[in-house]
């Protein structure tokens, strides 16, 4: 299975595909369905210096081709994860990246320095997307320079390599992806869940008590390969793609989008083996495209182009 | 373990009651089913617009035929998809999920009180069958809000006794759950009980220090326990304790977590 | 019918339902399905100063519960428009907004000023989503101060009342639509398309000709509704809500979130007759939610929970 | 105008070559189908997940038992889902749409030369049949990828004379149609054709002075008119001008359109 090795910054990949963080647990679960060390990563929850209960129920709805959560970064804390989740890696032979969040500079610094010194931890995720509790609430991921200045505190206690997590609803994503790759960023997660609501037309209220909730699913795969698209061409470290992955050809599109590898988030609810369905699959979708191995379509869609209008 | 995912085969959907039917499912993972309480996790059918399963209790198995039996109110988009998929369809069903009632509460001799109000009522069913299997004497206790909705009432009188309230009056005893218990002056060994959440909050406070067992209800996700949508408090832990109601339960004991 | 009266700047409407601008070409088309004079208002197709053939093809493509479009502003350009489109409703009773777009300010204000004087046009949507090719290329839509700038330089041109269609690719929608209201706008309309992408994995290439087109569809709803849930709440001038609407409950939804009408989009491609349905089924909802009248639900996701805690 | 927009109900579907489907659809709106070359907008299902109308020409119409047949290729997503639609269920179609192929261009006693390539064989089949039934002679080139893909070559034999090409040489001429028309010297006073776009431009190339209609295919939305999807510039047009596939066309006179 040499032809789906992909090789990332902390990340050597069996193939390209890892469970995307916060839907996969801390990997327990859903090593009741399968081998996790048949996957190419598996990317943790998220991380915060203190355990977080999250917010009230409903967390989730449904939305067409897609879902809302509001679960508030629910996990048991630093202590909790290097006592009790991290070991249960210890005999499998998978890297992890682990997701960090806070809601200050020094929350995600915490975490940073202590996580990337356990022995199972391959890489750190960022998840920039929570609210800055400092700058009143406003999402470190929606301003470049508190992005960039973020990376750069994560990156010089970390021992790992660091792999940022953007989030879409941003005016100009690759003004972001190119100020955190300036901060050092080793690597791109992209994307993070897009902003929505629904509301129940009996009750007349928001349906999550959160009111808002990060839409996930199909639905925002479009959004994804555009974001994708339009930074890959513009930095130069490797993309973790993201958002509504469910089938091996979805993958091969966010692959010719630009992505290096793949996380799969909300279609794990959908069908627990969407992973090893996926991984199984993508061997015949390079033989039908006639290529050796799965890293000849990184950035196919736009490199193909660029080669093409050199050569006439 | 692929013994907890398959595709199962509609053998028969039914009518049973205002806006409720009755499904039979037919296929190898129903040999798991043996525990009451426990639920399915249903695709409604392949397509990508409702993309959330649905929970839904066992309320029968067949273990020789290899059928389960689920009865469900088609209310929302989901359900009411389902309850459209003929005989002879394949659905996606996860399970048997998370942890049912314990049967080993109630001694062959005692009687077990079921309380179930409208849809909470199905899981109640498999768990009587194996309680009177089991020699426990079962009176069950079911509520709906008006005749049109009332089903079951005649299978669960195989059983042992049966009191039917409806709110509007309209079938048996008019009034809650708890209205038939007072006046019948109900009474059991042990509590089980699945139903809307004031009911199992009135019941809660009723028989807080007993053995009672209560199935609650959440929206969910994965329905496997990874995705911390389905968490409750637990009652006097630490502000971040938490059961899932996916994997830890759906059945608790009466008290253990908040409502 | 006076339950489904809704009344804004310019716009008296026998019901909330619209056709949303791009959808309904100039109205030619449906009205060979349905009068309409039904139809609370019709947004009609963006019109720029000079004709225009838009871009290339493939201009459509599908998304999961969605899809993308990359017309390119094709219309007839404002003396066609003037000529052959707004007669033809001439002797049809309905009100309508005429959306305006381009690529320079003095663009907007040649259009602005000349269709906001015939007699047909009831208000204009200015489609702050269009590049500005002074700025680089980069969206009226996407700083505030630009389309505060153009909003006041429209304002005073026109006849009739502004309403400004905002884009939802920001990270911050509410400074956006206060920064426009301040600038004179008499009402909002929300959302235009989220920018995004498909590849082909044939060809290995962007489906669209123009790489990038505008998700539309129910997959983006729950984005609409966040959106126009948070600026309705900060703004005092009416919102028109669109972004997937394709059942009466789902108008229930947008107005509940803050609209005070709706347009719907891409559901006239999926079924030509459901403005009319929606229409027809409003008074049964109304009833079941025991409201008198449409107006009396608009907020009320969040009048409710205000009136709530002031009564405590 | 309720009579371009109902539900039609699936009579019969069936495999008629490699990912290749006929399917008969009845219904109410079906007696407006009396143009050859218009197509239907049709929903694969009322699923919301693939939200976009599929364009499908009509192949053949009984006007008599309110009958339309299509021919498709189950390639993508939604035609795939389209081929699993049983007999009974219901389907929401538009139309008939768009102006179809120009009868009155050929005379009683004429000659007409019909190329399709592929899945645009199929409207030519009902053009044939009206054609015959007007006088013209007919004469059809009909072109596949390999054998497995051929289709339909015994229905149009029964109107005409047939040449059948293959790519691959597996069955009938070897290679493209216009081998076979070179080869067969095969002439016309009128051309009706529908394929794809390869093949219609070089028709267009050969016939462009001479009265011949090429049927287009572009990505539609609307399939009405209203959302400019489907354009196409006009031959030495100003560089705004466009016709729309969806109403002025599918069928264009050679040499009208640029391809
Ligand atoms: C453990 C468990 C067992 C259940 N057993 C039964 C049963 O035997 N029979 C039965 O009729 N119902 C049962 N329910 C409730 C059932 O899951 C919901 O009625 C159903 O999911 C609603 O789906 P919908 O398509 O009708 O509504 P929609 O509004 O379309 O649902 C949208 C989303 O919200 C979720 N949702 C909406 N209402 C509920 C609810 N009350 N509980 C949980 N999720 C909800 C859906 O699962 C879906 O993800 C059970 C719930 C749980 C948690
Ligand atoms: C006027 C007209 C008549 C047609 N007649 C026939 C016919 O009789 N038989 C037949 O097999 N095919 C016909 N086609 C082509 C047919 O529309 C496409 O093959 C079909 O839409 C592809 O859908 P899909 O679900 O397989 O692919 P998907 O990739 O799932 O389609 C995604 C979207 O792209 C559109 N699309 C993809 N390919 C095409 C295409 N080649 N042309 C137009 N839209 C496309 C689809 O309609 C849909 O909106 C016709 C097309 C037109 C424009
Ligand atoms: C229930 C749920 C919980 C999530 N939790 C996290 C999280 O803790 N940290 C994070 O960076 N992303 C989190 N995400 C976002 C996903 O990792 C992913 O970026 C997003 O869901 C898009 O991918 P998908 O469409 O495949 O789900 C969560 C998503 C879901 C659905
Ligand atoms: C084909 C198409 C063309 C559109 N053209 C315009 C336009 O010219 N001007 C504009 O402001 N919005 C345009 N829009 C955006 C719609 O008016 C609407 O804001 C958006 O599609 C969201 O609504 P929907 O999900 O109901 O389609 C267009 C949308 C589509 C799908
Ligand atoms: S539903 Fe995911 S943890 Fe319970
Ligand atoms: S498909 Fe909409 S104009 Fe032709």
């Amino acid at each position: 299975m040499e032809r789906l090795h992909v090789e990332l910054p902390g990340l050597t990949m069996k193939n390209p595909i890892m469970p995307a963080s916060g839907c996969f647990g801390f990997g327990g679960e859903y090593q009741a369905f399968y081998d996790l060390a048949e996957l190419g990563a598996v990317a943790i929850k998220a991380t915060t210096p203190e355990p977080r209960f999250g917010n009230p129920t409903p967390r989730v709805a449904e939305t067409k081709a897609g879902m809302l959560n509001a679960i508030g970064l629910q996990n048991p804390g630093l202590a909790g994860v290097i006592a009790k989740e991290l070991p249960r890696f210890d005999r499998i032979d998978v890297p992890i990246l682990a997701n960090i969040a806070g809601s200050t500079m020094d929350d995600y610094i915490k975490v940073a320095d202590q996580l990337s010194k356990q022995r199972n931890v391959s890489a750190l995720e960022l998840n920039i997307s929570c609210p800055n509790v400092k700058e009143g609430g406003i999402a470190f991921g929606t301003i470049p320079e508190t992005a960039a200045q973020l990376t750069k505190e994560v990156k010089a206690v970390s021992s790992v390599p660091v792999y940022v997590k953007l989030s879409p609803n941003v005016a100009d994503i690759v003004t972001m992806a190119q100020a955190v790759e300036a901060a050092g960023a080793d690597g791109l997660s992209m994307i993070n869940t897009l902003l929505g609501m629904r509301i129940d037309t009996k009750t007349r209220q928001p349906i999550l008590s959160n009111q808002y909730g990060g839409l996930s699913g199909p639905a925002i795969k479009p959004v994804a390969l555009r974001m994708i698209h339009q930074v890959s061409q513009q930095v130069d470290i490797p993309i973790i793609g993201m958002g509504g992955i469910q089938t091996a050809e979805d993958v091969i599109e966010f692959l010719l989008a630009g992505a290096s590898c793949v996380a799969v988030g909300t279609a794990n609810f959908v069908d627990p083996y969407t992973c090893p369905t996926i991984i199984a699959d993508l061997p015949s979708w390079l033989d039908d495209m006639e290529v050796d191995s799965i890293s000849e379509l990184i950035g196919g869609s736009w490199k193909a182009c660029k080669t093409h209008s050199l050569s006439r | 373990m692929r013994e907890k995912y398959g595709e199962l085969t509609v053998v028969k959907q039914s009518k049973i009651a205002k806006d409720s039917y009755k499904l039979v499912l037919k296929g190898s993972t129903v040999k798991h089913m043996s525990q009451p309480g426990q639920f399915l996790h249903v695709r409604v059918d392949q397509s990508e617009d409702l993309l959330l399963r649905r929970p839904i209790s066992i309320a029968d198995v067949d273990l020789e035929r290899n059928e389960v039996t689920m009865i469900y109110r088609a209310g929302g988009a989901g359900t009411k998809r389902l309850s459209s998929q003929p005989t002879g369809n394949q659905l996606s069903v996860l399970g048997p999920l998370g942890k049912g009632f314990p049967l080993e509460q109630a001694m062959s001799g005692e009687t077990a009180l079921l309380i179930g109000g409208g849809i909470g009522v199905p899981p109640l069913y498999y768990l009587a069958k194996q309680l009177v299997e089991k020699g426990v004497h079962v009176t069950a206790v079911l509520g709906f809000a008006s005749k049109d909705d009332v089903f079951y009432a005649e299978e669960f009188s195989q059983l042992g006794d049966v009191y039917v309230t409806t709110v509007d009056g309209s079938y048996g005893i008019h009034g809650f759950v708890t209205n038939a218990i007072d006046e019948k002056k109900l009474t059991g060994d042990v509590l089980y009980s699945c139903g809307p959440t004031p009911m199992l909050k009135v019941l809660t406070e009723r028989y807080r220090d007993q053995r009672a067992f209560i199935s609650l209800e959440e929206r969910m996700g994965c329905g496997i326990g990874a995705c911390f949508a389905c968490v409750c408090h637990v009652e006097n832990g630490a502000e971040h304790e938490y059961r899932k109601i996916c994997t830890d339960g759906p059945v608790f004991p009466v008290g253990e977590v908040v409502l």
